[in-house]
């Protein structure tokens, strides 16, 4: 079959590329500010009040023995995170080795990988479609700070200005077994966490945010 | 061995075929004017003895009084590369013609230029932007361009 | 007049958007696949989510200081990139390096030849669908270069080791033994893998005569390195333009004449054991002697351009840099291999199966921090 | 694309994956079983002698992102340099050493540990006496050969999986 140019079925390629740009502009509008890091207001809220029963400790003991991560690594680090995953370090003794290609299948986001203000949307995007409860790792330089890239034109001076970040693990790219001890502090947290969290009533700094996505999510 | 045409031959072979296109002859590549270029290209591309086939590059340097396009040529059947070079004057909408048609190769890096550089390339089939969004404000890799 | 029947047949061309976040893209590359049913009609590679401005951000650091940026480009061999840019400063200053330095240098630029082919035949099976196993055979491979990378420069990945004249530090001492018991047992490994899959049903079925790419079309897109010397292109950097001692050492450049997937995996597999081959004789030629010209750390070379390009594992990997005698690049241009190799995809995907599609692109080798740079 | 008998390529395949049953395991288990890394490990974090430390700002200069702020006032006394303020974002620093490389006086080090995740971006940020070199804080090899000596041998894969830390 050939294309009929003519067709109206032929998508404008421009008009999208438009349409993108719209967005990244109205994000890059909108993130000026940090989010703040999720440690600081979960355990001021941990200090009100803490009931820890032996159900909450199963139900903990569920969530971070079998963190799934979505898939999210734009660059340098994902070489890393693939030989995280490698034999030598083989992530799946901690439950892990499954890589989803669905968001909405996965609970943690490893950002392995400069953050350009092209993909910020994107990420975003990948960031609200999981389910809850979600954590986020910050792996590597550029996903704290942006790393040597943070003066440029196009790069997203760390993570924690989209999405918040839960566990920072430096190093450009940190080794494999830096990233494990990263995974391993992120299942601390989770132990220490309430197993149900209620977290529309903690001050979720998100939920402040524009987003310039919910567009798509009315429709 | 990949050695720089020296520029006195192949100066010469081009003034007999174009009298008046090479403006000036260094030592290692030849500045031509830019609306004979996709006729040198095309000349050096099929030319016996020449067959210059392959494009290693395209880019463009700002020297703020004028944007320098620079290609430089392989030819993989004797071995040897050339570098040929285009000015524009002018700041505002520089053209330069495109090599697109010749080299397919040059498709993209000219998109690449006219992306970071702001130099369109004339005669192009999909002349926009490659790296970054529509509606960026400017060309970053201009001297002058700030954030 | 059509009937009903032909009518109900009748297909449209519908549009697929695949990426940026594609689990078998290698990066975060976009594509708007243009589809009828399952046969690709027309690709539109999109870019630019991984382009992070490195060719301005070179412009305002010292040119020791732009190493750690070439690091980055291409990640998964980044001392081919170190040595491409040094290349292109020597040129540029007119700076000779020692021969211990010279010798170093091809060992590791031999050592990361070899864990980018294990990294892109891998995923390239990984891609056609052996999830998992021969991938993680030849990241084995990767980790164990890994380690004696490691023992070099200290990082894993980045290696930032070749400085302007020379490279940052000595090798240690108990590198070059490592080195050569290394060496035999990728020799097996790589005989063993080659058992494992030479024969292999599935493996011809999805890649033998599939995403075919002519010698002419190759050349026209100016297409490099393994990708072109599968189509026949006996075209290598190190034979045509030794740089460093490259002419010292005996190799064969291996090409194969049908341009496909499956003879782009054999020509990457025969180029590993001519790496083997090349750092077998570098390891008994190794001199003495500085590994170090002695160039300050920041240097101002006269002003004037060059192009230094070397054969990086991917192909023809060049730095066009120009200086006005200031301690920075005035311009650096990036001639990255993998944007252009990229040119040709459109032409080998047209016909294909959209699962080939993946096949075809992962054969190619690109990392996306090369092409958007 | 023939073949002479149907499946043979395949069981060649799974003879080999097999065999890997019978081989040594190349897995590290990390949290018992630790690797000993590199000798001149580029660890994350960066170690700063106060009293080798001139302040002659050379670090700085060699930084290729300005990672190092460090403020000096002038000991008139001594006539020398007085370092007040020495600070490292490690969150930002990517740890090339070309600061390592470019000291004069040797009196920066990078660290030789690796496990430094933290829950809080503000902890990154290290000042003055947060740098120096601690028993939680070693100092790696890099460009220092005198202390790489003193360090473990590194654990190779090609000669041994893993090997157990004194």
């Amino acid at each position: 079959m050939e294309i009929d140019e003519n067709k109206e079925y032929i998508y404008d390629s421009y008009q999208l590329d438009c349409d993108e740009g719209k967005i990244i502009e109205q994000m890059k509008a909108s993130t000026k500010k940090s989010i703040p890091d999720p440690a600081d207001w979960i355990d001021a809220d941990l200090k009100r009040n803490i009931v820890l029963t032996s159900l909450d400790w199963v139900i903990d003991w569920a969530r971070r023995s079998s963190l799934w991560t979505a898939i999210c690594y734009p660059a340098c680090c994902g070489m890393e995170w693939m030989a995280t995953l490698a034999p030598r370090f083989d992530g799946s003794r901690f439950g892990m080795e499954i890589m989803r290609a669905s968001p909405r299948q996965a609970d943690l986001l490893i950002t392995a990988g400069t953050l350009t203000w092209k993909m910020a949307p994107n990420v975003r995007r990948i960031y609200n479609q999981m389910a809850e409860p979600k954590w986020v790792i910050a792996m590597g330089a550029c996903g704290i700070s942006g790393g040597i890239f943070r003066s440029g034109y196009n790069v997203v001076p760390g993570y924690n200005k989209i999405i918040p970040v839960d566990v920072y693990v430096p190093g450009c790219p940190p080794r494999p077994e830096a990233l494990l001890y990263g995974i391993q502090q992120l299942q601390k947290k989770i132990g220490r966490a309430k197993a149900v969290p209620d977290l529309s009533e903690l001050p979720n700094p998100l939920n402040e945010l524009p987003n310039p996505l919910k567009k798509d999510k009315k429709k | 061995m990949t050695t720089a045409l020296s520029a006195k031959e192949i100066v010469s072979k081009l003034s007999a075929e174009f009298p008046d296109a090479v403006k000036e002859a260094g030592a290692d590549s030849v500045l031509v004017k830019s609306a004979s270029l996709p006729a040198v290209t095309e000349y050096l591309k099929t030319a016996d003895g020449l067959k210059f086939d392959y494009i290693n590059y395209i880019t463009a340097i700002d020297y703020y009084d004028y944007f320098e396009v620079v290609y430089m040529m392989t030819s993989t059947e004797y071995n040897r590369s050339v570098t040929l070079k285009t000015r524009c004057e002018t700041r505002n909408r520089p053209t330069v013609p495109s090599l697109a048609g010749i080299y397919q190769g040059a498709d993209w890096q000219e998109r690449e230029v006219y992306d970071l550089m702001g130099i369109t390339f004339k005669g192009h089939p999909n002349m926009k932007r490659v790296f970054l969004w529509e509606g960026f404000d400017g060309h970053p890799l201009r001297k002058d361009w700030n954030k | 007049m059509t009937t009903t029947q032909e009518i109900s047949l009748q297909t449209e061309p519908f549009v697929l958007n695949m990426g940026p976040l594609h689990p078998s893209t290698h990066g975060v590359y976009r594509m708007r696949v243009t589809l009828d049913g399952e046969v690709v009609l027309d690709i539109e590679p999109m870019f630019g989510y991984l382009h992070r401005g490195i060719e301005k951000l070179m412009e305002e650091r010292t040119y020791t200081g732009c190493i750690p940026l070439t690091d980055r480009l291409d990640y998964a061999s980044a001392m081919g990139n170190n040595l491409a840019y040094c290349v292109a400063v020597e040129k540029l200053a007119k700076i000779r390096v020692p021969e211990r330095g010279e010798y170093i240098r091809v060992i590791t630029a031999e050592m990361i030849r070899i864990a980018n082919h294990c990294l892109a035949v891998g995923s390239m099976l990984n891609d056609a669908g052996a999830l998992g196993t021969p991938f993680f055979y030849l990241w084995n491979e990767r980790e164990k270069l890994y380690d004696l990378f490691e023992m070099l420069c200290g990082q894993r990945v980045l290696h930032n080791y070749i400085r302007i004249g020379g490279v940052s530090q000595d090798l240690p001492d108990e590198f070059l033994p490592a080195l050569e018991k290394f060496v035999p047992q990728l020799h097996k490994f790589i005989n063993e893998f080659e058992f494992f899959l030479k024969q292999n049903e599935i493996l011809i079925a999805r890649a033998q005569g599939v995403g075919v790419l002519p010698k002419d079309v190759a050349l026209n897109c100016g297409i490099s390195g393994p990708l072109a010397r599968a189509s026949g292109i006996k075209r290598d950097l190190r034979k045509d333009d030794p740089y460093s001692v490259y002419d010292r050492f005996e190799f064969d450049i291996p090409t194969a004449e049908n341009g496909d997937c499956y003879d782009r995996y054999r020509v990457r597999m025969e180029e590993m054991k001519q790496s083997l081959h090349i750092i077998d004789q570098a390891i008994k030629k190794v001199p003495g002697g500085p590994f170090r010209a002695k160039v300050p750390q920041i240097i101002r070379p006269p002003a004037g351009e060059a192009y230094g390009h070397i054969e990086g594992p991917k192909g023809e990997l060049g730095f066009y840099l120009v200086s006005d005698n200031s301690i920075a690049p005035y311009r650096c241009h990036i001639r990255s291999t993998s944007f252009i190799n990229l040119t040709a995809l459109r032409q080998m995907v047209k016909g294909w199966k959209i699962a080939d599609l993946i096949v075809i692109f992962g054969s190619i080798d690109i990392t996306m921090g090369e092409v958007d740079r | 694309m023939q073949f002479k008998f149907f499946g043979i390529g395949m069981l060649k395949g799974l003879a080999v994956t097999i065999l890997h049953i019978f081989r040594r395991p190349s897995t590290s288990q990390y949290p018992e079983q630790r690797l000993n890394i590199s000798r001149r490990s580029r660890g994350n974090e960066l170690i700063w002698d106060r009293e080798k430390c001139t302040g002659c700002a050379t670090c700085a200069k060699a930084c290729p992102q300005g990672v190092i702020e460090i403020v000096t006032s002038t000991d008139m006394a001594d006539n020398k340099y007085k370092v007040e303020t020495y600070r490292v974002d490690t969150g930002y620093c990517i740890m090339c050493g070309l600061c390592v490389e470019a000291c004069p006086y040797d009196a920066l080090y990078l660290g030789y540990s690796f496990e430094k995740a933290k829950y809080r971006r503000g902890e990154f940020v290290q000042t003055n006496d947060e740098l120096k070199e601690s028993p939680q804080r070693p100092a790696s090899g890099y460009f220092h050969p005198d202390i790489a000596k003193k360090l473990p041998k590194q654990t190779l894969l090609i000669e041994k999986a893993t090997e157990k830390r004194k």
